[in-house]
Protein backbone atom coordinates (compact mmCIF):
# COMPACT_ATOMS: atom_id res chain seq x y z
CA UNK A 1 0.00 0.00 0.00
CA UNK A 2 2.67 2.42 1.04
CA UNK A 3 4.85 1.45 -1.89
CA UNK A 4 1.98 2.02 -4.31
CA UNK A 5 1.25 5.36 -2.67
CA UNK A 6 4.87 6.48 -2.95
CA UNK A 7 5.08 5.35 -6.55
CA UNK A 8 1.92 7.28 -7.48
CA UNK A 9 3.21 10.36 -5.65
CA UNK A 10 6.58 10.19 -7.43
CA UNK A 11 4.91 9.79 -10.83
CA UNK A 12 2.59 12.75 -10.20
CA UNK A 13 5.38 14.99 -8.88
CA UNK A 14 7.67 14.11 -11.80
CA UNK A 15 4.86 14.75 -14.28
CA UNK A 16 4.05 18.09 -12.66
CA UNK A 17 7.69 19.16 -12.76
CA UNK A 18 7.91 18.12 -16.42
CA UNK A 19 4.84 20.17 -17.35
CA UNK A 20 6.08 23.21 -15.45
CA UNK A 21 9.42 22.97 -17.25
CA UNK A 22 7.61 22.69 -20.60
CA UNK A 23 5.48 25.71 -19.68
CA UNK A 24 8.62 27.73 -18.96
CA UNK A 25 10.15 26.67 -22.28
CA UNK A 26 6.91 27.55 -24.05
CA UNK A 27 6.87 31.03 -22.59
CA UNK A 28 10.25 31.60 -24.21
CA UNK A 29 9.74 29.65 -27.42
CA UNK A 30 6.30 30.69 -28.66
CA UNK A 31 6.16 33.65 -31.03
CA UNK A 32 3.71 36.18 -29.57
CA UNK A 33 1.85 37.17 -26.43
CA UNK A 34 -1.39 35.27 -27.01
CA UNK A 35 0.30 31.96 -27.74
CA UNK A 36 2.50 32.48 -24.68
CA UNK A 37 -0.67 33.00 -22.67
CA UNK A 38 -1.71 29.51 -23.82
CA UNK A 39 1.53 28.09 -22.44
CA UNK A 40 1.17 29.84 -19.11
CA UNK A 41 -2.56 29.28 -18.74
CA UNK A 42 -2.77 25.61 -19.61
CA UNK A 43 0.55 23.80 -19.30
CA UNK A 44 1.54 25.55 -16.08
CA UNK A 45 -1.91 24.98 -14.58
CA UNK A 46 -1.77 21.27 -15.38
CA UNK A 47 1.76 21.11 -13.94
CA UNK A 48 0.76 22.78 -10.68
CA UNK A 49 -2.34 20.62 -10.32
CA UNK A 50 -0.38 17.40 -10.88
CA UNK A 51 2.38 18.53 -8.51
CA UNK A 52 -0.02 19.43 -5.70
CA UNK A 53 -2.03 16.24 -6.10
CA UNK A 54 1.22 14.31 -5.97
CA UNK A 55 2.06 15.98 -2.66
CA UNK A 56 -1.47 15.20 -1.42
CA UNK A 57 -1.04 11.53 -2.34
CA UNK A 58 2.31 11.52 -0.57
CA UNK A 59 0.75 12.96 2.59
CA UNK A 60 -1.99 10.35 2.65
CA UNK A 61 -5.44 10.81 4.12
CA UNK A 62 -4.79 13.67 6.54
CA UNK A 63 -5.88 17.23 7.16
CA UNK A 64 -2.85 18.52 5.27
CA UNK A 65 -3.93 16.78 2.09
CA UNK A 66 -7.41 18.29 2.52
CA UNK A 67 -5.77 21.72 2.64
CA UNK A 68 -3.79 20.79 -0.46
CA UNK A 69 -7.07 19.91 -2.19
CA UNK A 70 -8.33 23.37 -1.22
CA UNK A 71 -5.29 24.97 -2.88
CA UNK A 72 -5.82 22.74 -5.94
CA UNK A 73 -9.42 23.94 -6.26
CA UNK A 74 -8.34 27.55 -5.80
CA UNK A 75 -5.62 27.35 -8.46
CA UNK A 76 -7.88 25.50 -10.90
CA UNK A 77 -10.53 28.17 -10.52
CA UNK A 78 -8.33 31.26 -10.61
CA UNK A 79 -5.68 30.50 -13.24
CA UNK A 80 -8.01 30.64 -16.30
CA UNK A 81 -9.46 33.86 -14.90
CA UNK A 82 -6.00 35.41 -14.59
CA UNK A 83 -4.99 34.31 -18.10
CA UNK A 84 -8.23 35.71 -19.49
CA UNK A 85 -7.76 39.03 -17.67
CA UNK A 86 -4.24 39.53 -19.07
CA UNK A 87 -5.19 38.47 -22.60
CA UNK A 88 -8.29 40.68 -22.67
CA UNK A 89 -6.23 43.64 -21.53
CA UNK A 90 -3.69 43.04 -24.28
CA UNK A 91 -6.43 42.78 -26.92
CA UNK A 92 -8.13 45.98 -25.77
CA UNK A 93 -4.91 47.96 -25.94
CA UNK A 94 -4.50 46.97 -29.55
CA UNK A 95 -1.90 44.23 -29.53
CA UNK A 96 -1.82 42.50 -32.89
CA UNK A 97 -1.82 38.70 -32.77
CA UNK A 98 0.69 36.71 -34.78
CA UNK A 99 -1.01 34.79 -37.60
CA UNK A 100 1.88 32.72 -38.92
CA UNK A 101 4.58 33.42 -41.49
CA UNK A 102 2.80 32.24 -44.61
CA UNK A 103 -0.15 34.54 -44.20
CA UNK A 104 2.01 37.60 -43.63
CA UNK A 105 3.71 37.08 -46.97
CA UNK A 106 0.53 36.32 -48.92
CA UNK B 1 -19.98 30.15 -7.85
CA UNK B 2 -22.17 30.55 -4.83
CA UNK B 3 -24.97 33.04 -5.00
CA UNK B 4 -28.34 33.63 -3.48
CA UNK B 5 -30.94 32.23 -5.81
CA UNK B 6 -34.10 34.24 -6.15
CA UNK B 7 -36.75 31.62 -6.50
CA UNK B 8 -39.38 31.78 -9.17
CA UNK B 9 -41.59 29.20 -7.50
CA UNK B 10 -45.07 30.36 -6.41
CA UNK B 11 -44.95 31.55 -2.85
CA UNK B 12 -46.39 29.24 -0.23
CA UNK B 13 -48.43 31.09 2.33
CA UNK B 14 -47.56 30.08 5.82
CA UNK B 15 -51.03 30.48 7.32
CA UNK B 16 -52.34 27.90 4.89
CA UNK B 17 -51.78 24.51 6.41
CA UNK B 18 -50.03 22.50 3.80
CA UNK B 19 -51.21 18.88 3.55
CA UNK B 20 -47.71 17.70 2.77
CA UNK B 21 -45.15 18.65 5.35
CA UNK B 22 -42.30 17.68 3.05
CA UNK B 23 -43.51 20.18 0.49
CA UNK B 24 -42.84 23.03 2.88
CA UNK B 25 -39.31 21.71 3.35
CA UNK B 26 -38.68 21.55 -0.36
CA UNK B 27 -39.89 25.07 -0.83
CA UNK B 28 -37.56 26.30 1.90
CA UNK B 29 -34.73 24.41 0.25
CA UNK B 30 -35.57 25.85 -3.15
CA UNK B 31 -35.95 29.39 -1.94
CA UNK B 32 -32.69 29.56 0.03
CA UNK B 33 -30.68 26.98 -1.85
CA UNK B 34 -27.84 29.36 -2.68
CA UNK B 35 -27.52 30.65 0.87
CA UNK B 36 -27.61 27.16 2.41
CA UNK B 37 -25.01 25.91 -0.04
CA UNK B 38 -22.82 28.91 0.67
CA UNK B 39 -23.00 28.38 4.44
CA UNK B 40 -22.23 24.67 4.07
CA UNK B 41 -19.29 25.36 1.75
CA UNK B 42 -17.81 28.04 4.00
CA UNK B 43 -18.19 25.85 7.09
CA UNK B 44 -16.46 22.97 5.32
CA UNK B 45 -13.62 25.28 4.28
CA UNK B 46 -13.28 26.54 7.84
CA UNK B 47 -13.15 23.00 9.25
CA UNK B 48 -10.53 21.99 6.70
CA UNK B 49 -8.45 25.08 7.39
CA UNK B 50 -8.71 25.02 11.16
CA UNK B 51 -8.67 21.32 11.93
CA UNK B 52 -9.39 22.01 15.61
CA UNK B 53 -12.54 20.86 17.31
CA UNK B 54 -12.15 22.74 20.62
CA UNK B 55 -15.23 24.68 21.66
CA UNK B 56 -13.40 28.00 21.43
CA UNK B 57 -12.23 27.47 17.85
CA UNK B 58 -15.63 26.17 16.75
CA UNK B 59 -17.08 29.36 18.21
CA UNK B 60 -14.58 31.48 16.27
CA UNK B 61 -15.55 29.49 13.17
CA UNK B 62 -19.22 30.34 13.64
CA UNK B 63 -18.27 34.00 14.15
CA UNK B 64 -16.13 34.02 10.99
CA UNK B 65 -18.74 32.33 8.80
CA UNK B 66 -21.42 34.70 10.07
CA UNK B 67 -19.16 37.70 9.35
CA UNK B 68 -18.37 36.50 5.83
CA UNK B 69 -22.03 35.75 5.08
CA UNK B 70 -23.02 39.18 6.37
CA UNK B 71 -20.39 40.94 4.29
CA UNK B 72 -21.07 38.99 1.11
CA UNK B 73 -24.85 39.32 1.47
CA UNK B 74 -24.35 42.94 0.50
CA UNK B 75 -22.93 41.73 -2.81
CA UNK B 76 -26.30 40.39 -3.93
CA UNK B 77 -27.75 43.85 -4.35
CA UNK B 78 -25.16 44.54 -7.05
CA UNK B 79 -26.55 43.60 -10.47
CA UNK B 80 -24.81 40.84 -12.38
CA UNK B 81 -24.46 42.93 -15.50
CA UNK B 82 -25.89 46.14 -16.86
CA UNK B 83 -28.70 44.60 -18.82
CA UNK B 84 -29.71 41.73 -16.60
CA UNK B 85 -30.72 42.14 -12.98
CA UNK B 86 -30.02 39.38 -10.46
CA UNK B 87 -31.90 36.81 -12.47
CA UNK B 88 -32.67 33.19 -11.87
CA UNK B 89 -29.42 31.31 -11.89
CA UNK B 90 -30.72 27.94 -10.86
CA UNK B 91 -28.18 25.37 -11.90
CA UNK B 92 -28.87 21.63 -11.98
CA UNK B 93 -26.43 20.24 -9.42
CA UNK B 94 -25.97 16.60 -10.59
CA UNK B 95 -25.21 17.83 -14.08
CA UNK B 96 -22.73 20.32 -12.61
CA UNK B 97 -20.83 17.49 -10.89
CA UNK B 98 -20.70 15.43 -14.10
CA UNK B 99 -19.55 18.57 -15.92
CA UNK B 100 -16.74 19.17 -13.42
CA UNK B 101 -15.38 15.66 -13.97
CA UNK B 102 -15.51 16.23 -17.73
CA UNK B 103 -13.63 19.50 -17.17
CA UNK B 104 -10.82 17.76 -15.25
CA UNK B 105 -10.39 15.39 -18.20
CA UNK B 106 -10.30 18.41 -20.51
CA UNK B 107 -7.57 20.08 -18.41
CA UNK B 108 -5.38 16.99 -18.71
CA UNK B 109 -6.01 16.78 -22.47
CA UNK B 110 -5.31 20.46 -23.05
CA UNK B 111 -2.08 20.44 -21.05
CA UNK B 112 -0.67 17.49 -22.94
CA UNK B 113 -1.81 18.90 -26.29
CA UNK B 114 -0.18 22.32 -25.78
CA UNK B 115 2.94 20.66 -24.35
CA UNK B 116 3.12 18.53 -27.51
CA UNK B 117 2.81 21.67 -29.64
CA UNK B 118 5.58 23.41 -27.69
CA UNK B 119 7.99 20.48 -27.76
CA UNK B 120 7.43 19.69 -31.44
CA UNK B 121 10.57 20.87 -33.28
CA UNK B 122 8.62 22.64 -36.05
CA UNK B 123 5.92 24.00 -33.70
CA UNK B 124 2.89 23.30 -35.95
CA UNK B 125 0.79 26.19 -34.71
CA UNK B 126 -1.56 28.19 -36.89
CA UNK B 127 -3.09 30.79 -34.60
CA UNK B 128 -6.36 32.51 -35.44
CA UNK B 129 -9.11 34.45 -33.77
CA UNK B 130 -12.65 33.09 -33.82
CA UNK B 131 -15.68 35.21 -33.06
CA UNK B 132 -19.03 33.53 -32.62
CA UNK B 133 -22.37 34.06 -30.98
CA UNK B 134 -23.57 31.54 -28.45
CA UNK B 135 -27.09 31.56 -27.07
CA UNK B 136 -26.59 30.94 -23.37
CA UNK B 137 -29.47 31.41 -20.92
CA UNK B 138 -27.74 33.86 -18.55
CA UNK B 139 -24.52 35.55 -17.49
CA UNK B 140 -23.33 32.72 -15.28
CA UNK B 141 -23.61 30.23 -18.13
CA UNK B 142 -21.55 32.56 -20.30
CA UNK B 143 -18.89 32.80 -17.61
CA UNK B 144 -18.78 29.03 -17.19
CA UNK B 145 -18.48 28.67 -20.96
CA UNK B 146 -15.68 31.25 -21.08
CA UNK B 147 -13.69 29.53 -18.35
CA UNK B 148 -14.25 26.14 -19.98
CA UNK B 149 -13.03 27.49 -23.32
CA UNK B 150 -9.87 28.65 -21.60
CA UNK B 151 -9.37 25.22 -20.07
CA UNK B 152 -10.10 23.10 -23.15
CA UNK B 153 -7.27 22.28 -25.56
CA UNK B 154 -5.75 25.11 -27.54
CA UNK B 155 -8.36 27.82 -27.02
CA UNK B 156 -8.26 30.98 -24.91
CA UNK B 157 -11.18 33.31 -24.25
CA UNK B 158 -10.22 36.85 -25.12
CA UNK B 159 -13.45 38.73 -24.62
CA UNK B 160 -17.16 38.33 -23.91
CA UNK B 161 -19.56 41.04 -24.95
CA UNK B 162 -23.14 40.00 -24.27
CA UNK B 163 -23.43 36.99 -26.58
CA UNK B 164 -20.34 37.59 -28.69
CA UNK B 165 -17.34 35.46 -27.78
CA UNK B 166 -13.86 36.28 -29.04
CA UNK B 167 -11.61 33.25 -28.80
CA UNK B 168 -7.95 32.73 -29.69
CA UNK B 169 -7.36 29.28 -31.14
CA UNK B 170 -3.97 27.68 -31.70
CA UNK B 171 -4.67 25.31 -34.59
CA UNK B 172 -7.32 24.52 -37.17
CA UNK B 173 -8.58 21.27 -35.58
CA UNK B 174 -9.12 23.01 -32.26
CA UNK B 175 -11.16 25.71 -33.95
CA UNK B 176 -13.37 23.15 -35.71
CA UNK B 177 -13.97 21.33 -32.45
CA UNK B 178 -14.90 24.59 -30.75
CA UNK B 179 -17.29 25.69 -33.46
CA UNK B 180 -19.07 22.34 -33.54
CA UNK B 181 -20.98 23.52 -30.48
CA UNK B 182 -20.48 20.44 -28.33
CA UNK B 183 -19.26 22.34 -25.30
CA UNK B 184 -21.82 25.11 -25.68
CA UNK B 185 -24.60 22.53 -25.58
CA UNK B 186 -23.02 20.94 -22.50
CA UNK B 187 -22.98 24.28 -20.67
CA UNK B 188 -26.51 25.14 -21.74
CA UNK B 189 -27.71 21.74 -20.57
CA UNK B 190 -26.66 22.73 -17.05
CA UNK B 191 -29.68 25.04 -17.10
CA UNK B 192 -32.12 23.92 -19.74
CA UNK B 193 -33.71 20.53 -20.19
CA UNK B 194 -32.79 19.77 -23.75
CA UNK B 195 -30.97 21.43 -26.59
CA UNK B 196 -29.06 20.30 -29.63
CA UNK B 197 -25.52 21.21 -30.42
CA UNK B 198 -26.27 22.50 -33.93
CA UNK B 199 -28.21 25.64 -33.07
CA UNK B 200 -26.02 26.74 -30.17
CA UNK B 201 -23.22 28.40 -32.08
CA UNK B 202 -23.88 30.79 -34.95
CA UNK B 203 -22.45 33.82 -36.79
CA UNK B 204 -18.97 32.34 -36.90
CA UNK B 205 -16.28 34.70 -38.13
CA UNK B 206 -12.66 33.69 -38.57
CA UNK B 207 -9.81 36.20 -38.46
CA UNK B 208 -6.70 34.57 -39.87
CA UNK B 209 -4.71 37.48 -41.19
CA UNK B 210 -3.44 40.77 -39.91
CA UNK B 211 -5.80 42.84 -42.04
CA UNK B 212 -8.93 41.56 -40.32
CA UNK B 213 -8.92 43.92 -37.41
CA UNK C 1 -22.35 59.69 -0.77
CA UNK C 2 -22.56 57.34 -3.72
CA UNK C 3 -23.27 60.12 -6.21
CA UNK C 4 -20.22 62.10 -5.15
CA UNK C 5 -18.15 58.94 -5.37
CA UNK C 6 -19.25 58.21 -8.90
CA UNK C 7 -18.52 61.79 -9.88
CA UNK C 8 -15.12 61.81 -8.29
CA UNK C 9 -13.78 58.53 -9.66
CA UNK C 10 -12.34 60.21 -12.72
CA UNK C 11 -8.97 58.52 -12.66
CA UNK C 12 -10.47 55.06 -12.56
CA UNK C 13 -12.84 55.60 -15.47
CA UNK C 14 -10.06 57.03 -17.61
CA UNK C 15 -7.83 54.01 -17.02
CA UNK C 16 -10.50 51.33 -17.11
CA UNK C 17 -11.70 49.33 -20.07
CA UNK C 18 -15.00 50.47 -21.59
CA UNK C 19 -16.80 47.44 -20.14
CA UNK C 20 -15.39 45.10 -17.56
CA UNK C 21 -15.26 41.43 -18.42
CA UNK C 22 -18.06 39.31 -16.92
CA UNK C 23 -15.60 36.50 -16.22
CA UNK C 24 -13.50 38.62 -13.88
CA UNK C 25 -16.65 40.14 -12.39
CA UNK C 26 -18.32 36.85 -11.47
CA UNK C 27 -15.11 35.07 -10.49
CA UNK C 28 -14.21 37.78 -8.02
CA UNK C 29 -17.73 37.60 -6.61
CA UNK C 30 -17.35 33.89 -6.04
CA UNK C 31 -13.78 33.99 -4.77
CA UNK C 32 -13.95 36.94 -2.38
CA UNK C 33 -15.97 35.17 0.40
CA UNK C 34 -13.37 32.41 0.41
CA UNK C 35 -10.55 34.95 0.71
CA UNK C 36 -12.43 36.66 3.56
CA UNK C 37 -12.75 33.31 5.35
CA UNK C 38 -9.05 32.56 4.90
CA UNK C 39 -8.28 36.00 6.33
CA UNK C 40 -10.45 35.30 9.37
CA UNK C 41 -8.71 31.94 9.80
CA UNK C 42 -5.26 33.51 9.67
CA UNK C 43 -6.39 36.10 12.19
CA UNK C 44 -7.85 33.64 14.71
CA UNK C 45 -5.03 31.10 14.49
CA UNK C 46 -2.15 33.45 15.11
CA UNK C 47 -0.99 31.33 18.05
CA UNK C 48 -0.55 28.05 16.22
CA UNK C 49 0.42 28.93 12.68
CA UNK C 50 2.07 31.85 10.93
CA UNK C 51 -0.33 34.73 11.03
CA UNK C 52 -2.00 37.14 13.32
CA UNK C 53 -3.43 40.59 13.08
CA UNK C 54 -1.40 42.08 10.28
CA UNK C 55 -1.52 39.11 7.91
CA UNK C 56 -5.23 38.54 8.51
CA UNK C 57 -5.88 42.20 7.85
CA UNK C 58 -3.93 42.06 4.61
CA UNK C 59 -5.94 39.07 3.39
CA UNK C 60 -9.25 40.73 4.33
CA UNK C 61 -8.12 43.86 2.51
CA UNK C 62 -7.14 41.72 -0.50
CA UNK C 63 -10.69 40.37 -0.74
CA UNK C 64 -12.19 43.84 -0.65
CA UNK C 65 -9.60 45.21 -3.08
CA UNK C 66 -10.41 42.34 -5.45
CA UNK C 67 -14.03 43.51 -5.45
CA UNK C 68 -12.91 47.12 -5.91
CA UNK C 69 -10.72 46.11 -8.85
CA UNK C 70 -13.22 43.96 -10.68
CA UNK C 71 -16.51 45.74 -10.01
CA UNK C 72 -15.15 49.27 -9.98
CA UNK C 73 -15.14 51.60 -7.02
CA UNK C 74 -18.67 52.91 -7.35
CA UNK C 75 -20.31 49.50 -7.79
CA UNK C 76 -18.52 47.94 -4.83
CA UNK C 77 -19.52 50.67 -2.41
CA UNK C 78 -22.14 48.51 -0.57
CA UNK C 79 -19.48 46.09 0.63
CA UNK C 80 -17.31 48.70 2.26
CA UNK C 81 -18.20 52.35 1.69
CA UNK C 82 -15.37 54.80 1.15
CA UNK C 83 -16.45 57.14 3.92
CA UNK C 84 -16.26 54.45 6.58
CA UNK C 85 -12.69 53.30 5.94
CA UNK C 86 -10.74 56.06 7.66
CA UNK C 87 -13.15 56.15 10.60
CA UNK C 88 -12.84 52.39 11.07
CA UNK C 89 -9.06 52.60 10.96
CA UNK C 90 -9.17 55.29 13.63
CA UNK C 91 -11.43 53.01 15.67
CA UNK C 92 -8.92 50.16 15.36
CA UNK C 93 -6.08 52.36 16.54
CA UNK C 94 -8.30 53.50 19.40
CA UNK C 95 -8.91 49.89 20.47
CA UNK C 96 -5.18 49.16 20.41
CA UNK C 97 -4.15 52.29 22.31
CA UNK C 98 -7.14 52.12 24.64
CA UNK C 99 -6.24 48.67 25.94
CA UNK C 100 -2.65 49.77 26.48
CA UNK C 101 -3.66 52.92 28.29
CA UNK C 102 -6.28 51.06 30.33
CA UNK C 103 -3.62 48.80 31.76
CA UNK C 104 -1.51 51.88 32.58
CA UNK C 105 -4.47 53.44 34.40
CA UNK C 106 -5.00 50.24 36.39
CA UNK C 107 -1.40 50.24 37.61
CA UNK C 108 0.63 48.26 35.09
CA UNK C 109 2.83 48.94 32.08
CA UNK C 110 1.64 49.69 28.55
CA UNK C 111 -0.20 46.60 27.21
CA UNK C 112 0.21 44.75 30.50
CA UNK C 113 -2.61 42.25 30.12
CA UNK C 114 -2.65 41.13 33.75
CA UNK C 115 -4.21 44.39 34.87
CA UNK C 116 -7.16 44.30 32.48
CA UNK C 117 -10.53 44.61 34.27
CA UNK C 118 -11.76 41.11 33.54
CA UNK C 119 -11.59 39.37 36.90
CA UNK C 120 -13.67 36.36 35.87
CA UNK C 121 -10.81 35.01 33.74
CA UNK C 122 -7.67 33.17 34.76
CA UNK C 123 -4.37 34.94 34.02
CA UNK C 124 -3.50 32.70 31.07
CA UNK C 125 -6.88 33.28 29.47
CA UNK C 126 -6.63 36.97 30.35
CA UNK C 127 -3.45 37.17 28.34
CA UNK C 128 -5.06 35.29 25.43
CA UNK C 129 -8.11 37.54 25.30
CA UNK C 130 -6.04 40.68 25.80
CA UNK C 131 -3.85 39.79 22.83
CA UNK C 132 -6.97 38.90 20.83
CA UNK C 133 -8.52 42.31 21.52
CA UNK C 134 -5.34 44.11 20.50
CA UNK C 135 -5.19 41.99 17.34
CA UNK C 136 -8.78 42.95 16.51
CA UNK C 137 -7.69 46.58 16.58
CA UNK C 138 -4.63 45.88 14.40
CA UNK C 139 -6.71 43.89 11.90
CA UNK C 140 -9.36 46.57 11.52
CA UNK C 141 -6.71 49.25 11.09
CA UNK C 142 -4.68 47.34 8.48
CA UNK C 143 -7.72 46.27 6.46
CA UNK C 144 -9.38 49.64 6.28
CA UNK C 145 -6.17 51.60 5.79
CA UNK C 146 -5.22 49.54 2.73
CA UNK C 147 -8.68 50.08 1.22
CA UNK C 148 -8.48 53.78 2.08
CA UNK C 149 -5.07 54.08 0.37
CA UNK C 150 -6.50 52.49 -2.79
CA UNK C 151 -9.49 54.82 -2.78
CA UNK C 152 -7.28 57.80 -2.15
CA UNK C 153 -4.95 56.94 -5.03
CA UNK C 154 -7.93 56.93 -7.37
CA UNK C 155 -9.12 60.23 -5.99
CA UNK C 156 -12.47 58.98 -4.75
CA UNK D 1 12.83 10.50 -0.49
CA UNK D 2 14.69 13.54 0.79
CA UNK D 3 17.22 13.52 -2.06
CA UNK D 4 14.38 13.06 -4.53
CA UNK D 5 12.64 16.18 -3.26
CA UNK D 6 15.86 18.18 -3.23
CA UNK D 7 16.58 17.25 -6.85
CA UNK D 8 13.00 18.14 -7.80
CA UNK D 9 13.55 21.51 -6.09
CA UNK D 10 16.66 22.06 -8.22
CA UNK D 11 14.74 21.29 -11.42
CA UNK D 12 11.99 23.66 -10.29
CA UNK D 13 14.57 26.39 -9.73
CA UNK D 14 15.69 25.97 -13.35
CA UNK D 15 12.06 26.11 -14.50
CA UNK D 16 11.69 29.26 -12.41
CA UNK D 17 14.71 30.98 -13.92
CA UNK D 18 13.67 30.46 -17.56
CA UNK D 19 10.70 32.91 -17.51
CA UNK D 20 13.03 35.61 -16.14
CA UNK D 21 14.50 35.79 -19.63
CA UNK D 22 11.03 36.71 -20.89
CA UNK D 23 10.67 39.26 -18.09
CA UNK D 24 13.98 40.81 -19.18
CA UNK D 25 13.55 40.52 -22.94
CA UNK D 26 9.78 40.76 -23.51
CA UNK D 27 8.88 43.23 -26.26
CA UNK D 28 5.72 44.49 -24.52
CA UNK D 29 4.62 45.05 -20.95
CA UNK D 30 2.23 42.13 -21.11
CA UNK D 31 4.98 39.68 -21.96
CA UNK D 32 6.86 40.79 -18.87
CA UNK D 33 3.69 40.45 -16.78
CA UNK D 34 3.11 36.97 -18.13
CA UNK D 35 6.64 35.97 -17.19
CA UNK D 36 6.19 37.39 -13.71
CA UNK D 37 2.91 35.49 -13.25
CA UNK D 38 4.58 32.25 -14.34
CA UNK D 39 7.39 32.82 -11.82
CA UNK D 40 4.79 33.37 -9.07
CA UNK D 41 2.98 30.14 -9.90
CA UNK D 42 6.22 28.17 -9.64
CA UNK D 43 7.21 29.78 -6.36
CA UNK D 44 3.91 28.48 -4.95
CA UNK D 45 5.01 24.90 -5.55
CA UNK D 46 8.55 25.61 -4.36
CA UNK D 47 7.22 26.83 -0.98
CA UNK D 48 5.33 23.56 -0.53
CA UNK D 49 8.39 21.56 -1.50
CA UNK D 50 10.49 23.36 1.08
CA UNK D 51 7.79 22.63 3.64
CA UNK D 52 8.08 18.96 2.79
CA UNK D 53 11.90 19.06 3.02
CA UNK D 54 11.84 20.80 6.41
CA UNK D 55 8.99 18.52 7.61
CA UNK D 56 6.75 21.48 8.52
CA UNK D 57 4.20 21.11 5.74
CA UNK D 58 1.25 22.17 7.93
CA UNK D 59 2.85 25.57 8.48
CA UNK D 60 4.04 26.13 4.92
CA UNK D 61 0.61 25.30 3.50
CA UNK D 62 -0.90 28.40 5.12
CA UNK D 63 1.87 30.52 3.64
CA UNK D 64 1.35 29.07 0.19
CA UNK D 65 -2.43 29.55 0.39
CA UNK D 66 -1.89 33.22 1.22
CA UNK D 67 0.68 33.42 -1.57
CA UNK D 68 -1.77 31.97 -4.10
CA UNK D 69 -4.44 34.48 -3.05
CA UNK D 70 -2.12 37.48 -3.26
CA UNK D 71 -0.75 36.23 -6.60
CA UNK D 72 -4.24 36.13 -8.07
CA UNK D 73 -5.20 39.56 -6.75
CA UNK D 74 -1.89 40.95 -8.00
CA UNK D 75 -2.40 39.60 -11.51
CA UNK D 76 -5.93 41.04 -11.63
CA UNK D 77 -4.62 44.42 -10.43
CA UNK D 78 -1.78 44.42 -12.97
CA UNK D 79 -4.17 43.43 -15.74
CA UNK D 80 -6.37 46.34 -14.83
CA UNK D 81 -3.86 49.13 -14.57
CA UNK D 82 -0.93 48.46 -16.90
CA UNK D 83 -0.86 50.07 -20.30
CA UNK D 84 0.96 48.43 -23.16
CA UNK D 85 3.25 49.83 -25.76
CA UNK D 86 1.88 47.42 -28.34
CA UNK D 87 1.96 49.94 -31.18
CA UNK D 88 5.72 50.04 -31.10
CA UNK D 89 6.09 46.28 -30.84
CA UNK D 90 6.19 44.01 -33.84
Amino acid sequence: MSLLQDALAIILVLGGTFFMLVGSIGINRLPDFFTRAHASGKVDTLGILMFLSGLAVFEGFTLTSAKLLLIIAFVAFTSPVAAHALARRALIYGMKPWYGKRKDEG
Amino acid sequence: MCKVVHATQPFLFFNQVSPFSTMNNTSLWLRHRGLILQILLLSAIWLILSGRTDAVYLFWGVVSVAFVIWLSAKLHSIPLSEKEPCGTTRIIIPRLIVYLFWLVWQIIKSGTYVAYLILHPKMPIDPMIVRFTSKQPNVLARVILGNSITLTPGTLTLDIEDDLFTVHALTQEVEEELVSGDMEARVARLYMQDCTSEDMCCDIELITSGRGR
Amino acid sequence: MSTTNTELCSKESSMMAPTESPIVHLASRGISPVILLVGMYVFFHGHYSPGGGFQGGVLLAAAILLLRLSLGTSLSQPVMPSWITLRLSALGALIFAGIGLLSILLGGNFLDYHYLPMPWLEPAYLRYYGILLVEVGVTITVMTTLVAIYDDLLGC
Amino acid sequence: MQTFFISIALVLCIALLIPFYRVYKGPTVFDRLLGAAAVGAKILTLILLFGLIYDRLDMFIDISLGYAILNFVGVIAMAKYFRSSARSAK
